[in-house]
This record gives structure tokens, C-alpha cells and sequence, in this order.
């Protein structure tokens, strides 16, 4: 049997066996989504695909009860780890009035809610990494001991705003961890035309804060390193800079065509790696996911992605006048 | 009743409100123990201590944008943008952000920020110390843009706006800072965002204005009424979104209007009310709608010669007037 | 002559203009290999190489800024924003910066960049991926507005915004891109920025606007000439700053105006359209200027029931234009 | 006699006397400019002061008749190199017709002269950043072998623009110097709140370029760095990071009071290292400033400020009606 790597994380076999079920959810529920989306049922999907292993294992490290979460557009990894369901991604898929994210106003992958300490989100890239910022400056005005996870694409680490957020949280040693994930390209842009760096984890020290760079293939490679940053972001030592390197194995979006600028063995090897693929294996060798809980797994997550279809697709729309609610408090 | 200076309301609204809600704190470039570059934070430091009266690094972007998390998480912050002309790098933050915050949650969250600026010119600022930047940001829904004219109005204002559930974006006249005084009730009050207010009854010209060129409006109507003019002046103070039916009222009530700003004449926020008062009120009027305003060049200049030449004053105020007045 | 679609009438014009003068580059967000995600820059990269058709960072301020630098060294950069509603970020650099290069130099220097971005919405985009923005950029002296609704007046337009020597915000209506189809010539030739352009001649009402909503009034007025209301049609094509004398003479030859945009009402160009003609015409005017817009709400929703209340069509166009004859 | 440095930098004695009459230059018009200030003459003063040795250094390493300059408020020592004279600056400080940054139009401190590929600048901080890089990007395109310098100080470093543009021009691999002079406060807000990395150098290292921290009071110190920073410019070996650490011995403007936020001492001890008495002195060991040649370039600045002041003052404004030139081409 191979090493098992797990234990000396603090983590038992049911938890991995937990971060494994939310990362095959993730997905499923993104395959689907394609399929909805090829069938002319939904008009957008935007993709997890490739990161699951680097967002299930960064929200396992926190505390899902207390701490935030400032999600990017694939990080349906990420709200899943936080309370989000699968029927609330489908309502936000068909957006339909019940989408908690943002009553069907939105796009998919701009996630938000409340409840789940999942802050809302919008399109322009990176203005999230500021918020993030400014909730962890919160919670240290009012001694809480929460931290906040941001994550963002590596593309999006060219913004000013990553800058500006970065470094007001390296000053104010603000709990904050932001993660990179590091999925290779920016739409069709390969990293090596966005930057110049070697690893998106060398601007850390430009903060003064740690940076690290994990294989964003491996759920708990990742663990690791967001577990450490959690804790020095608690015990008041400041901010962590987190890359994960994996790749983005779908094209953009639904409205990209990718072969226009990869080639296609370039994804076919990058599969290879799929976590779906390698944390499964890791978890038989482990005899943590044996054939029967695999088939248990998969019956349990297909009727989940099935039922919460049906109900989306069901759902109403909001109605036409309720676009003029909530522009101030009412 | 008190008199002070419009700087010294601004003061007070943040002191009294930073008393009253510990969720309240200030944050921006130099307003710790500096107190602010025109010193509006003033003794907030030694008050309340460097948590709440925050040094932010150099960068607006990130003023904003932490202070619209902050605010998303159940704080009130006040951030300070030193002058107007430096809220641009923040543009994407309020605009993008902070105004679309409830709208896009669907009410499941809100940003209860206000931004403070210094704005306006005559202060031999030139053209990054001296321009007014309301119209920027006049036509984003989910944002409220508050431009008083006396003290009374700021320490009212500043503190409706700090406790409004909604962004604002709280835009001082930097002339009026030491210039403009005048009094300010003792006791803790509030004034209404969104609602104009009639600073002074006429009946013979209407003139809707706001932020500094109040003050000019009335010197001019009192040189006026010595003509026998009697000029309404309706004072704005929230430019965004319009009080509709206070200036519908005001324009009907004469139905001879002038419009007066410092900003640029084109896409400000005066022509927006000269269309209310078209769509509403056209068969009320008497003369044309006219504006008055700063010429369409980016900026004041900084040689006395050019910056008076863009400068808003009582003179050219009340020379409008008054050929409105004989039209 | 031939005729082609709204967006290659762009991937026309900037393929010429690169071939015209080697001082004209492209960059933006994959603009490259990839064509941009419109696909405007189709077939530029294999054409001209990666040195002419940059694929720059994921930076907009940068995108901008660094068009800036080149185009005051000399260059003629064509930079994209992928969106219009990601301009925000680079808002600092176009308005303290392009704006104000000319002025602030006293004319040494001159920054001629422009800046493509798709606007406007009907596409499913959401919140932001529809907006119209050129309301924040309309009050800038230095700065120029170009919106074409046509590939005529892209092309000619588009050319002239690039040998333009002042900056010209390019904003192209992204639903048009491929709805929108028109006769080009094959020649070479440009139209003149700061020029409205009379698109349907008519007697009894005025439509003045801009973009794809040129369009919707087109096909409403052909509907309500069978009814006998004989629509006149401006075209601002450029709308800031705005062809005052062509507003007027359009405005004045009916008497009764309509102003449409698909922008949100409050604070949007035709409030400056209606300002104008209130200053000039108002004894021209036999109806009320009648402003017909988005709703003030901050953007357009995803969901097609919200998404269809808020954007413009030539049902709500042609409902206006006749409740205007019938006034 | 004490180790002659700036030979083997290949500065001859001329030279360097040339570099210490630019810093004296800079240092007495600015002074100048305090008087002028505080007798109510002129509204207002941003100075050079302390940082005249980073300024004229990095400036001498260039090639002045080639390089572009995007100075920002400080660097008069800059713009003197470049070929701006003391009656420009005159001119500036007394918002005169014929200065030629603006013709009175901004405030002094906003340098741009085109003949002399000083880039025209503006109030907000560290916008010329990109353009820096933007005209490094044209000199590539039109194969030129131009650098170009943009300056700008250790709190604007903290703007988005800094690192778009930093980013930019690595992935490009573009001749840019970026030169941060960290003169220790930002207005009140001193290094500490403003920076969490030990060095602004720090942050090269993020966009994949050589980073460099000097003595800002050493001007051949700043000499060397950015010699070698212009060679690998030239080469296309891309941008540099230079950090000159020194101290502003001023406060912010004349419309600062720096007592409010820091002692008199601290001022006094930064004193010390004043390039201007300190170079003056290295100068003076190598028997290249004797006592003659001191009290002759004494004289000829005294009188060259002198006639600029004259001339000034007793220039014409621009006229009032001419503030509507210049928006548009005409
Ligand atoms: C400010 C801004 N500019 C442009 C876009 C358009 N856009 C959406 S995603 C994307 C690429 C993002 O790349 P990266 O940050 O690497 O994230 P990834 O999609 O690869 O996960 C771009 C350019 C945007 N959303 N926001
Ligand atoms: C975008 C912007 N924000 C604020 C200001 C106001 N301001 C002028 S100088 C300055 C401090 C600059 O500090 P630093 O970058 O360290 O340069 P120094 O003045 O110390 O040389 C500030 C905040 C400005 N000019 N631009
Ligand atoms: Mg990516
Ligand atoms: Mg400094």
C-alpha cells in the first residue's frame, strides 16, 4: 500500500473520502452544465474543471463555519466546501428566481450568499481580492479570529487590485489567504505572455508576507498549505500567498473555442493529472474508496445533479418588473 | 446655535458618529495623525486610536475596495479620497462594485460605505486639485452622491449618509472648507438624502444649483433684490439620484431657470436637471432653460489669469441672473 | 458594393489602417491568436505578427496606460477593451491621463490612442457584460465619444478615430456586431468625428440616438409612415462632444423630439441632448422633450424576463414615437 | 587621499563635478522656490530636496540625448539633467506663459518638455508608469535602442499602475528603468505603513527582473546600478528595479507641516547624509572641487537663480482667454 499521506495532515479517512464526494459533485455538476448548455437550455457555463482538487482541499483547511470565502467564477469547488448546493447552482445555472447567488440576475460562477459567508461576486477580475482584504480587516477590529480565502486566476494576479490588496494586508498582517489558481492560461493567453515571473508565489515577498506554490492537482498538497496559512492568519501573523499550478482542461467558457489557440494534446496530457483521476486512485490505494462506496458516490451524486436539474429547470423566472427591486434598501 | 466652519461639520459628523457606532471608522492617506491634508480628521487619532482612524498605503483602488469589504462584513467606513481628482483609480471599485453590490445579490448583501473628497476649484489647485467629479459617477444606479453647501447641511448629510444602508459618495467643496461658516444645532440630527432644499424664496427666477455656487447664487440674489429681482434658489445637495419633484416645483414656480455649476457645461449634472424640467415642466417656462457653468477644457489652470477665467463666481452668477431675469 | 457586417467593417478598418501606416498597432486581451473574443481582430496576428497585435497581460489600466506611452512617443495604438464594462480599471488613465495630455502640455504633447470596447446589451451578458458606459466618460474636455450604428459609419469612423491626433473612446454595440449588416464601399475613405448624421428624413416627429437604438427607430418609423407619421432621424455617432448646431436643426425642423439610448435614464447622453435643445429651441417646441431609456437600475439582468424589461426594442421605441405625434 | 570611486565607473573629474553642479543647481533653485513661497511670491513648492543625488546619478548613466524621462514632482535634479533650465524652472514655479511644461497650466513639479524627452506628467501618482513602459514598447517596435526612466516614490509604488505596468514591461521584456525613490514617507505616512517587504527591490523578483537597492545619497552608487540597468536595457535583456534610499529633508509642500508626524531630530540626523554636503566632500577629498572651483560654481548658480527668478517673476501670465486653447488639436 502506498504512503498515506492524510493522517499525518490531522485528516481521517472520512474526511478525504468527504473532499473527494464534493470534487467529483463539483464535477458532475459542471459536466452537466455543458450538457445543458450544448442541448441549447442554458445560454453560459463557465468551468470548475481542472481545479476542484485546489478548491475542496483550500476550503477543507478552513473553518466553513466562520470563515469567508471570495470565490472567482470557477470556484464551484469552493461554495460547494461552503454550504452551496447543488440545486443552488442549478437555479443559478437556469437563473431562475431562486438562485440564491443572485435571483437568476447574474451569470453562472458569480457566486454569493450570505448565509454561507460566501461574499458576492461580479465579473471584472480581481476586485474581489480588496474585499477580502477589508472583511479580514473587520474581523480584526472586532477580535474575531476568522480569516478569509480569495481566489482568483493567475491571469487576474495582473491586476492592480491584487497589488493594492495584497500589500494593504502585508502592512496591516491581515488573516487573509490568497490563493492563485494557476490554471495556465488567461482565455488564450498562456501564462509565459502574462507573466514574467516564475512562479506566481515569488511577488509574496514583495508584501512581506509567505508565498507558496502546490500542486494544484493535489487535494492535499493544497490542504497543507492552506491549513498553515489559516493558522498564521489566526494566530495574527498575517497573509499567505498560495499558487496552485494545475490546468484548465475545458475551453474558457461555453463561448470559447480553445483549439484556436492550444492544441489538443496539450489537454490530453494535462487529463492525465486530472485530480478526479489521481485522488481517486490515491484514495483505492488507500482502500478509502472502495468499488462499492465508488458506485454509492456516483448513484448518490448523479441523482443530486439529476433532481436539482429537474427542479431548476422547472423553476420560475423572476418576474420582468422584479428587475427594478433592490437598486437601494427598500 | 453654534457657528462653524463647513470643514469643522465635517469633523464633528465623523466624531459624533464615530462615538455613537463603534462600527464606524475613518480610513485613507493621512488621516491619522496627520488629521487629514486639510485636517478634517482632526483630533479623530488621539480619539479613537489608529485601528479606527486608519494610515491606508498609497493606493485608492484598495481605499475602496477594502472599505467596501469591510462594509459587506457589517462595518460603517469612511474612506477619504484626498482630493476628488484622485478617486479615479477607485472608479472600477465603486462602480463596478460598491453600486452594484445589492442589486446583483439580490439584496442578500450591501456595501454602507461613504467616500469623502475634497472637490472644486479656486484654491490655486490646478488641473488634479480643482475639478469637480460628480458627473462621473451621475449616472450609476445603486449609488447616492451628496454635495452640501453649509455646515448645517455636511454635519446633517455626513451623518445620514454614513448611517444609509447604501454607498455614498460624500463630495466636499474644498474652498468652502474654511470659507463657508455657519450655525449647526448642538443636538444630534439628521438630513434627508435625495431632497433639495430651498436655501431662499423668490418668485421671479428660479436658480437650481449646488456645493459652492449656493453661496454665489445667494450673494447674487442679494445684490438683486436690490434691483428688484427676487430669486428662488434651490439648493440640490443630493446629486444623484435628482430630487425630481423639488425641482419641478422650483422650476415651475418662476418658469424662468438658470442652472448653475462649476463642472464643465457638458454632461454635467445640470443637464440632467434642464431635461427634468423639459420633459415636466415645458409649458411653465418662460425663457429657455439656461446654464451656467465651468468652459468645456479638462481643467482649471493654475496661473491666477486662466483659473479665474474657468472659476465659477458671484459676478458671472449674477450677470445670468439677471439677463435671465430681464429675458 | 459589398456589403458586410458591423463588426468586419471594424476588422476591415483596422486592417487597413495597419497596412496604410506602420505606426498602428493593436494589443488587448487576446486579440491575438485568438482574434479577440468578438473575433474583431480576426486574421490581424497571422497578417501583421505577434509585434503589431499584442496580446498584453490581463491589465487594463496597463492596456491603456502603456497605449499611452506609445501613442505620445508617436505610435498609433488601437487598444481593446474586451469589454466596455471592464474599461473601469483604466478610467484613471483615460480621464487624468489621455484627456488631459494636450491641455496639460500646453500642447507639446498629444496622446492619439484609441480605445475599442463592445457595448450594450441584449446578449444574455448580464449585469456585466451589457453595460453602456459612455455616460462616465461624456463630461471630458479632450476626450472624444464615437458610437457608430452602421458598418458604413464604423469603417469611416473607425479610421478616423485612428489618424484622429486627439484620443477617441470607440464604443461598438456588441448585439449589432453581427445583426447588423450595410453596404461599404471599397474604397478608402473616412467621416468626420463630431458629426451627426441624418439617417431618415422626416416632417413630423424627431428621434435623435445613437448605436444599435438607430435601428429600433428605424424600423419603428417604417411602421408608423403606414399609419402617416413621418419620422426624422439623427444619428449622434458621436456623442461627446456632441454636434450641437446638427441637434438643433434636427430638433427645430418638427418640433417635437424624442431622445432614445438603451444607458440607464438619469444622467446619460441624452440628457445633454435635451439640455442642448432646451437652451436653443424652446420656441421651436411644440411637445415636451421626451427622454426614452433604460430604467435606473444598475445593469441589465441575465434572466430573460428582467433582461427584456430593461432593454431597448422597437416595440418601446415605436410606442414612444407615437404617443410624441399623437401629443 | 580616499579611494577614488568614480573612475573606475569610467566618470572622469569633469564629469562628476558636472553631476555635483547639477545637484547644487537643483538644490539652490529649490530653495529658492521656499523663499519665493514663504514672501508670498509663489503658491507653491514640491521639492528635490535629499533626493538630488539619486536624480542627477541615474540621469548621468543615461544617454541624455537619446533616453526618455518620466519624472515625477521631485525630480528636478532629473529634468536639469535632461536640459531644462533654471529659467524653465522659474517659469514653472511662477505659473508664467513661457514655461514650457504647461505654460502655467499645472502646478511646478509637473515636468514635460518634449524637445527634451521629458514626458509630460500629471498630479495622481504613478500613472506615468505605463506610459514608461508604452514608449519603451514603441522604442522596440521601431528598433531604437532608447531606455526609457520613470521615477516615482515609495508610497506610489503601492498603486495599481506600478505593477501593471512592471508586469507589462517584463513580459515584454521592454528597456524600462523603474527608479522608486524611497525617501521614507509618503506625505505623514511613514515606510512602515506603507510597505511590508524589507525592500521595494523586493518586488522585481515578481516580474521576472533584476531588483537593486542603493544608497540614494551615493549619486555614483545610483550611477553604477543604472548604468547597468540602461546596458541590459539596451541589449534587450528587459526592465530593472532600482530602489534609492535616502530621506526628504523637506516637508511634503508647502502646504505641509511635517512636525505634526515626526521629529525634528529624525530630520536632523538625515541631515547628515546629505548627498550634497556629503558628495561635496568626497569631491573635495579627490581635489576635484578645490576651494575656487566651489566658490566659482557657488557664484555662477547664485546668479543663474538669480536672473531666472528675475525673468520669472517679471514674465507675463498666459492671457485668461487663452485657458480654451489646447483641449482638442487645432
Ligand atoms: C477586468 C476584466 N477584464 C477582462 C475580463 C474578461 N475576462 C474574463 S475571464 C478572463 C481571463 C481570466 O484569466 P485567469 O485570471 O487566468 O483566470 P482563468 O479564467 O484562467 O481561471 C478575462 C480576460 C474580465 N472579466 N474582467
Ligand atoms: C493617486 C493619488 N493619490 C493621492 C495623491 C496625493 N499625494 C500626493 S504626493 C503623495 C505622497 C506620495 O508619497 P511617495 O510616493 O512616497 O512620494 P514622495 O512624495 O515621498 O516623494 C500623496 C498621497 C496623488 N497625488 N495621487
Ligand atoms: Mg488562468
Ligand atoms: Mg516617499
Amino acid at each position: 500500500m502506498a504512503e498515506n499521506r492524510h493522517k499525518s495532515l490531522g485528516l481521517s479517512d472520512d474526511e478525504v473520502l468527504d473532499m473527494f464526494r464534493t470534487m467529483l459533485l463539483a464535477r458532475k455538476i459542471d459536466e452537466r452544465m455543458w450538457l445543458l448548455n450544448r442541448a441549447g437550455k442554458i445560454p453560459f457555463v463557465i468551468s470548475c474543471q481542472g481545479q476542484e482538487a485546489a478548491q475542496v482541499g483550500a476550503s477543507y483547511a478552513l473553518d466553513r463555519d466562520k470563515d469567508y470565502a471570495l470565490p472567482y467564477y470557477r470556484d464551484m469547488g469552493v461554495v460547494l466546501s461552503f454550504g452551496m448546493t447543488a440545486k443552488d447552482l442549478m437555479l443559478s445555472g437556469f437563473a431562475k428566481a431562486e438562485d440564491p447567488n443572485s435571483g437568476g440576475r447574474q451569470m453562472p460562477g458569480h457566486f454569493g450568499q450570505k448565509k454561507n459567508r460566501i461574499v458576492t461576486g461580479s465579473s471584472p477580475v480581481t476586485t474581489q481580492v480588496p474585499h477580502a482584504v477589508g472583511i479580514a480587516l473587520a474581523g480584526k477590529m472586532e477580535k474575531k479570529d476568522f480569516v478569509s480565502l480569495v481566489t482568483f486566476g493567475e491571469g487576474s494576479s495582473n491586476q492592480g487590485d491584487f497589488h493594492e490588496g495584497a500589500n494593504f494586508a502585508g502592512v496591516h498582517k491581515l488573516p487573509v489567504i490568497f490563493m492563485v489558481e494557476n490554471n495556465k492560461y488567461a482565455i488564450s493567453v498562456p501564462v509565459s505572455k502574462q507573466l514574467a515571473c516564475e512562479k506566481v508565489s515569488d511577488r509574496a515577498i514583495g508584501y512581506g508576507m509567505p508565498g507558496e506554490t502546490v500542486d494544484g492537482n493535489d487535494p492535499l498538497a493544497v490542504y497543507e498549505v492552506v491549513k498553515a496559512a489559516a493558522d498564521r492568519g489566526r494566530k495574527g501573523e498575517g497573509p499567505t500567498l498560495v499558487e496552485t499550478v494545475s490546468y484548465r482542461l475545458t475551453p474558457h467558457s461555453s463561448d470559447d473555442d480553445d483549439r484556436t489557440y492550444r492544441e489538443k494534446e496539450e489537454v490530453e496530457e494535462a487529463k492525465k493529472k486530472d485530480s478526479i483521476v489521481t485522488f481517486a486512485n490515491y484514495l483505492r490505494e488507500q482502500n478509502i474508496l472502495t468499488e462499492e462506496k465508488e458506485e454509492a458516490m456516483n448513484k448518490e451524486i448523479d441523482d443530486l445533479v439529476n433532481e436539482a436539474t429537474d427542479y431548476a429547470e422547472n423553476a420560475a423566472y423572476a418576474e420582468a418588473e422584479s428587475a427594478m427591486k433592490y437598486v437601494y434598501e427598500e | 446655535m453654534p457657528v462653524i466652519s463647513y470643514i469643522q461639520a465635517v469633523t464633528q459628523a465623523l466624531k459624533e458618529e464615530m462615538q455613537r457606532d463603534e462600527k464606524v471608522f475613518v480610513l485613507g492617506e493621512d488621516v491619522g495623525k496627520r488629521g487629514g491634508v486639510f485636517r478634517a480628521t482632526d483630533g479623530l487619532y488621539d480619539e479613537f486610536g489608529e485601528d479606527r482612524v486608519l494610515d491606508t498605503p498609497l493606493a485608492e483602488s484598495a481605499i475602496a475596495g477594502v472599505g467596501i469589504g469591510a462594509a459587506m462584513y457589517g462595518m460603517r467606513p469612511v474612506a477619504e479620497m484626498q482630493f476628488a481628482d484622485f478617486i479615479m483609480p477607485a472608479v472600477n471599485q465603486i462602480i463596478s462594485e460598491a453600486a452594484k453590490i445589492r442589486y446583483r445579490s439580490n439584496n442578500d448583501w450591501q456595501a454602507p460605505i461613504t467616500i469623502r473628497a475634497p472637490y472644486g476649484g479656486g484654491v490655486h489647485g490646478a488641473l488634479y486639485h480643482s475639478q469637480s467629479v460628480e458627473a462621473v459617477f451621475a449616472n450609476q444606479p445603486g449609488l447616492k452622491i451628496v454635495m452640501p453647501s453649509t455646515p448645517y447641511d455636511v454635519k446633517g448629510l455626513l451623518k445620514a449618509s454614513i448611517r444609509d444602508n447604501d454607498p455614498v459618495l460624500f463630495f466636499e467643496h474644498k474652498r468652502a472648507y474654511r470659507l463657508i461658516k455657519g450655525e449647526v444645532p448642538e443636538e444630534d440630527y439628521t438630513l434627508p438624502i435625495g431632497k433639495a432644499d430651498v436655501k431662499r424664496e423668490g418668485s421671479d427666477i428660479t436658480v437650481i444649483t449646488y456645493g459652492l455656487c449656493v453661496h454665489f447664487a445667494l450673494q447674487a440674489a442679494e445684490k438683486l433684490a436690490e434691483e428688484g429681482i427676487d430669486a428662488h434658489i434651490l439648493d440640490l445637495r443630493t446629486v444623484y439620484p435628482l430630487d425630481k419633484e423639488g425641482i419641478i416645483e422650483a422650476a415651475s414656480k418662476t418658469g424662468k431657470v438658470l442652472l448653475v455649476t462649476e463642472d464643465n457645461k457638458e454632461g454635467g449634472i445640470i443637464s440632467e436637471v434642464s431635461a427634468i424640467i423639459s420633459e415636466n415642466c415645458l409649458f411653465d417656462l418662460d425663457a429657455p432653460v439656461q446654464r451656467l457653468a465651468g468652459p468645456d477644457v479638462p481643467s482649471m489652470p493654475y496661473a491666477p489669469t486662466m483659473e479665474k477665467h474657468f472659476m465659477m463666481n458671484p459676478d458671472k452668477v449674477e450677470k445670468a441672473m439677471r439677463d435671465l431675469a430681464e429675458f
